[in-house]
């Protein structure tokens, strides 16, 4: 959206193609924000603001199909059989949040309080952090890195959001569970955005957040209906289980499954992690294998909001580079 | 017990639920600087006695937030109380304090650190 | 001094159980031995990661390499897919090789499982059966397997074992051929030299000790002491 | 909990088991300690589902025990498991089912270890070939006995005298499942459900009309742990182990534990003995311990088996109270009997007895 408004600006005719029924991605589940916890309609506010403009028309619950390449010129095929033509491209696919089902050892769909990051943003939106059967929760643990950095799912890679997400979300349950305990489980603390150390150490020093230092290696239920973790306490170097009421899982980022099947009908190359691979990782982060074609967000690498709008804006720069230079 | 050449042993795992954390909780009001700790090893890496006996600063922090009391009465007074700990501590926590009032936490027990 | 970094190396276990560990404790948390030992798979992967030979020639002369009760559950949960059961597999193997072994109460004890589970499979062509295994030495069995041995015969007919024939059946006598293929399989594999080998250093070992050592069977002073002894420095 | 979850998982781990034509292979503690539960299983499968089941009298140990108390080596280890397979190839078979799961832990290590390093399958191959002549294949199915007998469960829930339900009350029995270590932490691939919910023995208790327990230890092992149980000296982790298992499904009652690895069910059934010597602890209701059954021996008594030619008798924990709960008719007086009824001695200080 933010490149769309960029190159509409600069006079470009932009046909923006969504497949959902409204454009905004992930940010419109999420309720609030990190690092200073914005809510996040204005950001999605801000970004219709950008594709209010009369060259850009708006093909929102459509998906594209085929791809092809005629003269310098892309036509792609809608789903619904359309036809688009355009001098230049730029695919902006997205991610997906990775299924924390896939992690069988933490229970995620067979016990009840085992939620995620997105369930947990569904109940602030709510107002109401309740576990399954209706109760208020006083210890909630969170556990970083849930398919990433792990190779039992396939994801070498740090999807880098998920620990700031778990800092900001123990915060939110103080906020509206101010005698609940919280305690995050993390692997390592990669607090590498502007003010995130500093969150870090709010949640500290104001929210008597706790944080243990473990990957959490399995999650059950006792007949007290409270979950039961087993983690090591690596910096006291000896096994560790603790009762809670609730879990909460830090879904990753992955690849998104529309992006996958672009790459295929379209003969993207994709990197190990699955991500579009950028022509270039230091100086063409936006550019792609086909000339013409460009990548804006997070289906090339997990970003932040922050990183996302930068790399569209420097996707429209590409674009306007290559139409009115020829430069690729 | 032995009567079969063995006997059964209680276990290492740290129980969260079962401890007592009302020392560290003792120090949490009086020195907040405590809950600052990211427990990156710099006071252990300087501390006098740590470099020649098994005392880790670091560590003594981390089970006393557990509740591990009994490891930190039997280790804590190996400390000399210099101070060059909070020198070298990046998030400010006055570690020296850290020490001087889990002991009075532990005196207030009737239960001396030894 | 050899280079221990590269001896474990060869072993296909190592090479298998070793990619690159990021220290997470997942390994420890459900490991049966951690809790009951002083002891921490993560810890021991992290040494052997480290390449630091007098580090690893520690390990291979300590008592931490014997705790592990080889239960896999480690593998199952490594997001590096290392396996540290794996890699004290190979820690052990080059342990008993090298003669570091005995230098530990833990470690000395390979020459017991040896004079009992590995003898059995030369005599008879199992690991352990009721009666290869003198139920002395497991008291903790209760009486259900003294009443099976004073009454083998009667016991085994009537559940369809075959005690002490030829032919198909449970406990059947296992054919002189075909322990004689078993240890023929152990010369040519290296199983007999392995065995030798811990008889060698064990025999040396109990020298030093000033214990009394017999070339064959588990009665001796020697095989009694290992096979019992238990300085309480395991567990906490 | 939501069951729909773990259906889910199941259908992910959905392994091929072949239906007829096995090679056997015997488990050295199984054999020895529950030799009724091997012949179950083989009458079961010869007699009442009329299968091609072939026990080749010259298969050995597969040194297992000795592969994981560390003094049998891997290259001995996969030549006498190869040793196994020329047997198998000999005799004209392609489908292996395996009575223990330390075999079936070992067979699947040889055969991922064949399939990262092709070398050492040719080295195994040379190996074999010198020290016996034999040469070998690969088995094209492999199974542990109890994935067969899971395969099974429907034909035998058909066939059942005694579901798993509480006479009494009407209600199922709670059965607890105790998988073992070996059959799936390695490879979550070769077992049915995978490693983190199996369903191998839960697909049994299910068919057979009981309630499978979940309980916080459910995986742990049940601390066998090899040599931390040869050794005399070491044997408190084991002992300890159990206890910590015991403990955490205590408070869920279960009427009964099921097994699928003999040395896991020995352990179960011996130590509870030992605990009730050295502190007076049981783990069952009315002071009464946890009767730890085999699954041929549970799939015997689902059919109408009489269970003391399962051999429930040579337990250490006695199964009266199960027996009594399923409303099993069964003849105290036969308990002791030889094949041919002639009376034997009474064990004394049993459990449960």
């Amino acid at each position: 959206m933010e490149a769309a408004g960029q190159l509409a600006r600069n006079g470009c005719m932009v046909t923006l193609v969504e497949k959902e029924p409204e454009a905004g991605g992930h940010v419109k589940n999420w309720y609030h924000l990190f690092p200073d916890r914005r809510d996040s309609s204005e950001v999605i506010k801000y970004l219709e603001k950008q594709v209010d403009h009369n060259n850009i028309t708006m093909l929102t619950g459509t998906s594209v199909a085929g791809m092809k390449k005629d003269n310098g010129e892309f036509i792609v095929r809608t789903g619904g059989g359309n036809e688009i033509k355009a001098d230049a491209i730029i695919v902006s696919t997205g991610f997906d949040l990775f299924k924390s089902e896939r992690k069988e050892e933490y229970g995620y769909g067979i016990y009840d309080n085992v939620i995620t990051s997105a369930d947990l943003e569904e109940m602030f939106r709510k107002g109401e952090i309740k576990r399954h059967n209706g109760d208020t929760p006083a210890k909630i643990g969170i556990v970083h890195c849930v398919g990433s950095r792990d190779e039992k799912v396939g994801n070498l890679y740090c999807s880098k959001l998920c620990c700031i997400t778990a800092v900001k979300q123990a915060m939110e349950i103080k906020e509206h569970l101010e005698n609940a305990n919280v305690f995050c489980f993390y692997m390592d603390m990669r607090m590498g955005g502007a003010l995130y150390e500093e969150l870090y150490r709010e949640s500290q020093e104001k929210y008597r957040i706790n944080y243990i230092r473990g990957k959490v290696s399995e999650v059950s239920e006792n007949i007290n209906d409270k979950l039961v973790v087993k983690v090591e306490d690596t910096l006291a170097g000896r096994p560790l289980k603790m009762e809670l009421d609730m879990l909460v899982l830090m879904a990753g980022m992955e690849m998104s499954k529309g992006g996958e099947k672009i790459a295929g009908l379209w003969g993207l190359k994709t990197g190990e992690n699955r991500f579009f691979a950028p022509a270039d990782h230091h100086f063409g982060s936006n550019r792609s294998n086909v000339k013409g074609l460009f990548y804006a967000g997070t289906c090339t690498a997990p970003m932040n909001i922050t990183d996302t709008i930068s790399h569209a804006r420097a996707a429209a720069s590409d674009v306007m580079d290559y139409l009115r230079n020829g430069n690729n | 017990m032995e009567k079969f050449g063995f006997a059964i042993s209680k276990g290492r795992q740290i129980d969260y639920d079962a401890n007592d954390r009302s020392v560290a909780e003792f120090i949490f009001e009086r020195e907040p600087s405590f809950r600052l700790c990211i427990e990156c090893g710099c006071c252990a890496s300087t501390c006098t006695t740590g470099n020649f006996t098994k005392f880790s600063l670091r560590e003594i922090n981390i089970l006393l937030k557990r509740g591990e009391n009994e490891q930190v009465r039997k280790n804590i007074n190996k400390c000399m109380l210099c101070g060059k700990c909070i020198l070298v501590c990046p998030r400010g926590v006055n570690t020296r304090n850290v020490i001087v009032l889990a002991k009075q936490a532990f005196q207030k027990q009737g239960n001396y650190a030894i | 001094m050899e280079n221990y970094y590269k001896l474990l190396t060869q072993d296909i276990r190592f090479e298998e159980g070793l990619n690159a560990c990021m220290n997470c404790g997942v390994c420890t948390a459900i490991c049966p031995a951690a809790e009951f030992y002083n002891y921490d798979p993560r810890q021991i992967v992290d040494t052997v990661q480290s390449g630091d030979n007098e580090e690893i020639e520690k390990l291979l002369k300590s008592e931490t390499i014997w705790y592990c009760g080889e239960c896999m559950s480690c593998k199952t949960r490594c997001p590096r897919n290392n396996t540290p059961a794996l890699i004290i597999m190979s820690l052990r193997s080059l342990s008993q090789k090298l003669g570091f072994f005995t230098e530990s109460e833990k470690g000395r004890q390979q020459f017991a499982i040896k004079r009992t589970v590995g003898e059995n499979i030369f005599k008879y062509g199992y690991c352990v059966a009721t009666y290869a295994v003198n139920p002395e030495m497991h008291r903790e069995q209760g009486p259900i397997w003294d009443y099976i041995l004073d009454n083998t015969k009667d016991v085994y007919e009537r559940l369809g074992g075959k005690i002490d024939e030829l032919g198909a059946g449970p406990l059947r006598k296992i054919p002189e051929d075909a322990k004689e293929e078993l240890r023929k399989i152990f010369e040519v594999t290296g199983g007999t030299e392995f065995f030798n080998n811990i008889e060698k250093h064990s025999k040396k070992k109990a020298a030093e000790m000033g214990l009394q050592f017999s070339n064959e069977g588990i009665d001796n002073e020697y095989f009694i002491e290992i096979f019992t002894a238990n300085n309480k420095s395991h567990t906490c | 909990m939501k069951t729909e979850g773990k259906k889910k998982i199941w259908s992910d781990y959905q392994k091929e088991i072949a239906d007829d034509h096995f090679f056997y292979v015997r488990s050295c503690i199984r054999q020895s300690f529950f030799p009724g539960s091997e012949q179950f299983f083989l009458n079961f499968m010869r007699n009442d589902l009329g299968k091609d089941v072939y026990e080749n009298p010259s298969h050995t140990t597969c040194t297992g025990i000795g592969y994981h108390g560390d003094i049998v080596p891997l290259a001995t280890i996969m030549t006498v498991v190869a040793r196994h397979f020329a047997l198998m190839k000999e005799s004209g078979y392609k489908n292996i089912a395996i009575s223990c799961v330390t075999s079936f832990g070992i067979y699947t290590e040889i055969l991922e270890t064949w399939k990262h390093f092709p070398e050492e399958l040719e080295k195994t191959r040379e190996y074999l070939f010198k020290a016996t002549g034999r040469e070998f294949d690969i088995p094209e199915n492999m199974a542990h006995a109890s994935d067969i007998i899971y395969k099974f469960r429907n034909e035998i829930a058909a066939k059942a005298k005694n579901l798993l339900i509480n006479k009494k009350t009407g209600g199922p029995l709670n059965v607890v499942e105790h998988i073992g270590c070996h059959y799936s932490k390695m490879f979550p691939k070769y077992g049915v459900g995978g490693a983190e919910f199996p369903n191998v023995l839960g697909g049994m208790i299910d068919a057979w009309g009981g309630n499978v327990v979940d309980y916080p230890e459910r995986r742990h092992c049940c601390g066998f742990g090899f040599r931390q149980y040869l050794v005399q000296a070491n044997r408190g982790y084991s002992l300890s182990n159990t206890v910590k298992k015991f403990s955490s499904m205590k408070p869920f009652k279960p009427d009964m534990v099921l097994t699928n690895c003999p040395g896991c069910n020995m352990f179960m059934d011996k130590w509870q003995y030992t605990i009730k010597e050295m502190d007076g602890t049981v783990f069952g209701e009315n002071g009464e311990s946890i009767p730890i059954l085999t699954y041929e021996e549970l799939a015997g008594l689902v059919m109408g088996y009489n269970p003391w030619d399962l051999g429930l008798q040579y337990h250490m924990v006695q199964s009266e109270p199960l027996l009594k709960k399923l409303g099993i008719e069964y003849d105290p007086d036969n308990k002791y009997k030889t094949k041919d009824g002639r009376q034997m001695p009474i064990p004394q200080n049993l459990i449960n007895a």
